[in-house]
C-alpha cells in the first residue's frame, strides 16, 4: 500500500463522522467528569452535519477534510471550531495538491494540523489537551516515512501512537482550557479532546485501511 | 429529562425565534441568524459587544438593549459562538467609533473573539476587548488571568454600556469596563447538577445533602464539596472567599448581585441575600445598591453565586444609570 | 432537599426582609410585617391590594410598584395571608378613594379577604374585590367561579394598577380589572413536582416522561396524565384548552403571558412561546405584546403556563402604560 | 364524671397540641394527596406557637380555645385561620362563663363552633370538609346528653362518630376547598381538614378523660 486517491478519499471522512456519532455519549461524559459536558453535543452536531452535507455528493478526501474545518469552524464554534477547524483546513491545505495521498503526504498534512494548532493555543505536550494525541501521532507517521515503512503499517503505528498519548493525559494536571481551574483534581480522568482526537485519527486509519486496493 | 424542547439540536434556534418575538421592542435580528442587536441603536457611540454560550438566560442575550450591549454573539449550549458570529456582532455594533467586546474567560470564547478581531480589524472596525475573570474559585490570586468570568459579567456590560452611552471613546469605554470587572469578585455554590438538553442526564453529580463550593457557571467542579449548610452558613462562606481576594474593606460603597443558577427559587435567595447584607454591613462595606435574582443561570441547576463590585463615583454613576433590556431593567 | 435556608418556619419572613432591603427604591415596610406597601404612593388614587400565598416568586410582593399594586397581604407558603394582613395592606394602600382588592380564587383568601372587608368597612375604608379565576382546568365553564386564579392575576393587577393610575373611581377600576380577568384565560403544564421547605419532601409526583396538564400553581393534581411532548405538542395542547373556552377567534388581538413555574429554563419558555405565537398567528389571533419569563411561578415546580388575554380599546392602553415593580418593568 | 374544672383544663390543650405536632408529617400527606401539602406545616406552626405560648402560664380550658382560636386567625392565615380561628373562639365563648365543662356544656361549645363555621363555609355534610367530622362529633355528644350518659362515655362516643365521619370524607367528591376541582379524582383519600378535626377532637376528649379526678 502505497497511498490512496485523493480522489477516492470520501469513505475515510464518512468513517470519521460515523465514529463521532457512535462516541457522543462517551465523549460528553469523559468531558462531564472535569469539563462542562457538551464536547460530545458538539463534536457530533457538526460531524453530523458535516455527514449530511457531503452524503449525495462526490468530495475527495482533502475537500471533505477542508469543508469539515470550515464548517467547524464557521458553524459550531465553541473551542473545536477554532482547534479542529484548523487542524483539518490546515491538513486539507497541505494536501489538496496530491493526487495520490502517500504516508509522506499523510504525514506532512498531520504536520501542518499541528502547525496550524499551536498558531491559535498555548498548550504544548503534557498540557492535558488533544496535543498530547495530535503531536504523537504526527510523529509516528513521520517516523515511519523515515523508516520507510509501507503506508498500512505507518497507520498501524499512529494508532498506537495516539492511543498512548491519549492514556498520557490520564495522569496530567490540565493548564488550558476549562479543566485546568481545577489544578490537582483534574488528575485522573482523561482529557475530552484528547479522546476525541484518538477517535478520529483511528477513524481515520481505518478508513484508509479499509478502501479497496489501496 | 423533563424538559420544554423540539429536537435537542435546534434549541438555540428555536430559543431566538421566540425571543425576538417577545422582545422586538428592544432587539432586532441580523443577517446572521446568531447574532441579536438592539432594536435602535444610537448615532455615533462606541459599540458595546458580548457573546458566549446559550443556557445562562438572561445572559447573554438578554442584556442586548438601551445602555447595555448593542450587539451579541450566541453560541450553542455552554459553548462559545463562531468566530463568524462575533466578527458578523462586531459589524452590527459599530458605528464608527468602534467596538468593546466585553465577554468571559473561557478557550473558546478567547480564540473565537481573537480570531474575530483580526478579521474585523482587516474590514477597518477597531475592537478592543476586557475579559471579564471575576470567579475568585477558579485559580489563585496570582493566576487571575486563568479564572472563569461569571455574573460580574452583568456589572461589567452595564457599566461598559453606561460609559458608551455617556460619549465616551472606546478607550474609556475600556478603560471603565476593565476598572469594573477589577473591582469584581464572585463565588458560585452549587447544590443539584444541570442537564444539557442534547446529553439527556446531569453530566456530573451533587450528593444530597452536599454543595459544591466554587462551582462554575456550566458545573465545573469547585474548590470543596461539603455539606449543605443554613442561608446564614452559606452567605458566610461566599463572603469569606470574596471580601479578602480584592479585598474590600471598611468604608468601601459596593454593588451586590447575587445570582440564581437557575432552579432556586427567587425566595431563598432574598433570604440568601439578606445574610450577605448583613456580614458585609458588619464589615463596615456600605451597599450602595444590589441586585437580586436570576441574572446569569445555569440551566436548571439549584445555587446562587455573589458578586461584589466596589465602586468609585465613576462607577456609580455608571451603575446607577438607567438601562432597559430583557434581563436589566432599572430606571 | 438541596434548597438555600435557614429555618423553613421563617423562611417568608427572612426572604422579605431581603426583599425590602434590595428594592428600597419600589417598596416600603408597614407595621405589620406581613404587609408590603409601596415606596412612593401618589395622592388622590384608588388603591390597589393583593395578597396571597408565598411560593409564587415575583408574585405576589413583587408586584408593588409603581401603576401597579399599592400593597399586598403576605401568607406563607402555599397559604392565603391572615385577615388581618389583608386589613394592614387596605388601610396601607387607602388614600381615600378607596381600595380595589385584586385576588385569586382559593378558599383561604376569599375567607380572610371577605372577613378584613368587613372589618376594614367598619373603620370607613371602602373595599371593592374581584376574583381572578382564569384556569381554565380548574372547573368546567358552567363553573366559573370555582375556577383558580392563576398568571392571569398579573394581568388583571396590571390593568387595575393602571387603570387606578388614570385617577379613574374605584368602581371603575373594579369594573376594568374585571373585564380583564373576565377576558383571560390560562392553563398549566406541570413536569416536575416541588418541595415545600417546612415539609422536605415533594407533596405529590410527576412520573419521569409524563406531564400533568392542567396543574395548579401549588401542584395541585389537573386533569389529565400523558407522556410527555415536545414543545410545539403542549403549545398546541395549551391553545387548544384556552382559545375555544373564551372563546378567541380571528381578528382578536391579545396579551400573551407565558410564564415558567420556577425551574424550567427560561430559554425553553422561548421555545414554546415560539410555538404559541406560530398557533395563535394562525388562527387569525394578533398578539398585541407578550411576557415570556417567570412570571407567577410555584417554587422549583418545572413546567409552565400560557395566559391569554382579549384586548379591548381600553385593556389595550391600560397594558401598554409604563409600571415599575420587582416583578414587571414596563415602559 | 361529670366533667371537669375549666380552670385545670390546660392538659387538655397541651394533648391538641400534642397530636398535631405529631401528625405534622400524616396531615402534609393527606394534604398533598388532592391539595396542596401544606395543612400539617400550617396547623403545626399555628399549635406549636400557641404551645410556647401558653408553656409557661396558667389558662383555663376556654380562655386557651380563645387564645388559640385568635393565633390562627391573626397570625396564621390560609384556610385554617378563618376556620378553626372561628371554631375555637366561638366554642370558648360558649364555655367561658362555665367553671365546671360538663357534658352539657362541652356539647353547647361544639355546637357553637360548628355554627361559627356555617357562617364562613357554605359546606355541609357531604362536601368532603371538616364538617363531616365536626357535625357527627357534636350530635354525638348531644345524642350522649340527652341520654344522660356519663361525660366519659359521650367522650367515647364523640370519638367514634368523628372517625367515622373521618372515614366518609374518602369516598365522597369534594366540593369546597382546592380538592373541589378535581371532581372524581377527589374520590379515595381522606379530606385533609377532616383528618386534622378528628385528631384534635381525639387528643380533646383523651384529654379530658385523662384529667385526675375528673
Ligand atoms: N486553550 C486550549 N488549548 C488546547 N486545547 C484546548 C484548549 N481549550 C480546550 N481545549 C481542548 O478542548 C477540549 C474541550 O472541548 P469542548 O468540550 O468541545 O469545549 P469547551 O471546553 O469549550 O466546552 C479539551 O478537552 C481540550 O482538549
Ligand atoms: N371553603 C371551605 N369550606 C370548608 N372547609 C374548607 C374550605 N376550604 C378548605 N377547607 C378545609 O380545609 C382543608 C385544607 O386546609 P389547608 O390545607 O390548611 O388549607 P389550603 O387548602 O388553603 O391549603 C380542607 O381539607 C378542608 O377540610
Ligand atoms: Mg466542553
Ligand atoms: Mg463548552
Ligand atoms: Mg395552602
Ligand atoms: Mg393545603
Amino acid at each position: 500500500m502505497k497511498g490512496f486517491r485523493n480522489a477516492e478519499g470520501k469513505p475515510i471522512l464518512l468513517a470519521m463522522v460515523k465514529a463521532i456519532q457512535d462516541n457522543k455519549a462517551y465523549l460528553g461524559e469523559v468531558d462531564g467528569l472535569i469539563g462542562d459536558g457538551d464536547h460530545g453535543m458538539n463534536m457530533n452536531k457538526g460531524f453530523t452535519m458535516f455527514g449530511q452535507r457531503i452524503a449525495d455528493r462526490a468530495v475527495s478526501f482533502t475537500q471533505g477534510l477542508d469543508e469539515l474545518g470550515t464548517l467547524l469552524f464557521t458553524e459550531i464554534g465553541g473551542s473545536m471550531g477554532p482547534i479542529y477547524g484548523t487542524v483539518f483546513t490546515d491538513m486539507a491545505e497541505a494536501g489538496e495538491d496530491s493526487d495520490i495521498i502517500t504516508l509522506e503526504v499523510l504525514a506532512s498534512m498531520l504536520a501542518a494540523g499541528l502547525d496550524g494548532l499551536y498558531d491559535i493555543v498555548d498548550a504544548r505536550v503534557g498540557d492535558k489537551t488533544l496535543v498530547d494525541t495530535l503531536f504523537p501521532a504526527k510523529d509516528a507517521l513521520a517516523q515511519a516515512a523515515v523508516e520507510g515503512k509501507s503506508l498500512a503499517a505507518a497507520l498501524e503505528d499512529m494508532k498506537a501512537a495516539a492511543l498512548i498519548g491519549r492514556d498520557s493525559t490520564k495522569d496530567m494536571v490540565a493548564k488550558f482550557g476549562r479543566s485546568s481551574r481545577l489544578g490537582e483534581r483534574s488528575r485522573g480522568v482523561l482529557d475530552a479532546g484528547a479522546t476525541s482526537c484518538y477517535i478520529i485519527l483511528t477513524a481515520m486509519a481505518d478508513g484508509i485501511l479499509a478502501l479497496k486496493g489501496a | 429529562m423533563q424538559r420544554i424542547l423540539n429536537h435537542p439540536d435546534q434549541v438555540v434556534d428555536e430559543m431566538l425565534k421566540g425571543f425576538v418575538k417577545t422582545h422586538s421592542d428592544i432587539v432586532a435580528t441580523t443577517d446572521n441568524p446568531r447574532v441579536i442587536k438592539g432594536a435602535n441603536l444610537p448615532a455615533d457611540q462606541v459599540g458595546i459587544v458580548t457573546g458566549g454560550g446559550s443556557g445562562h438566560k438572561p445572559a447573554f442575550v438578554g442584556y442586548v438593549g438601551e445602555n447595555l450591549c448593542d450587539a451579541v454573539a450566541v453560541g450553542e449550549i455552554f459553548s462559545s459562538p463562531t468566530a463568524v458570529a462575533f466578527l458578523d456582532a462586531f459589524r452590527a455594533a459599530d458605528r464608527g467609533k468602534g467596538v468593546a467586546c466585553l465577554y468571559g474567560n473561557y478557550s473558546g470564547d478567547n480564540m473565537n473573539v481573537k480570531m474575530a478581531v483580526k478579521m474585523a480589524k482587516k474590514e477597518g472596525i477597531q475592537v478592543k476587548t476586557v475579559v471579564a475573570n471575576d470567579d475568585v474559585p477558579s485559580a489563585p490570586k496570582d493566576q487571575l488571568n486563568k479564572r472563569r468570568g461569571v455574573a460580574g459579567e452583568v456589572l461589567m456590560w452595564k457599566v461598559g454600556g453606561a460609559k458608551a452611552a455617556t460619549g465616551a471613546s472606546l478607550d474609556e469605554v475600556i478603560a471603565a469596563a476593565q476598572k469594573a470587572i477589577d473591582n469584581t469578585r464572585s463565588v458560585g455554590i452549587g447544590l443539584t447538577p444541570c442537564t444539557l438538553p442534547a446529553v439527556g442526564h446531569p453530566n456530573f453529580s451533587i450528593e444530597e445533602g452536599t454543595m459544591e463550593v466554587g462551582i462554575g457557571h456550566h458545573g465545573e467542579p469547585g474548590i470543596e464539596v461539603c455539606p449543605l449548610e443554613t442561608a446564614a452558613q452559606m452567605a458566610q462562606r461566599m463572603v469569606d472567599v470574596v471580601v479578602p481576594d480584592l479585598p474590600f474593606a471598611s468604608g468601601d460603597e459596593v454593588v451586590v448581585l447575587l445570582s440564581g443558577l437557575g432552579a432556586t427559587p427567587v425566595m431563598e435567595l432574598y433570604v440568601l441575600y439578606d445574610e450577605v447584607d448583613r456580614l458585609l454591613t458588619e464589615k463596615g462595606i456600605g451597599i450602595h445598591r444590589s441586585y437580586v435574582g436570576d441574572y446569569f443561570t445555569s440551566l436548571e441547576m439549584m445555587g446562587a453565586t455573589l458578586t461584589v463590585m466596589k465602586l468609585d463615583s465613576e462607577l456609580k454613576e455608571l451603575v446607577d444609570m438607567p438601562c432597559y433590556s430583557m434581563g436589566l431593567k432599572q430606571k
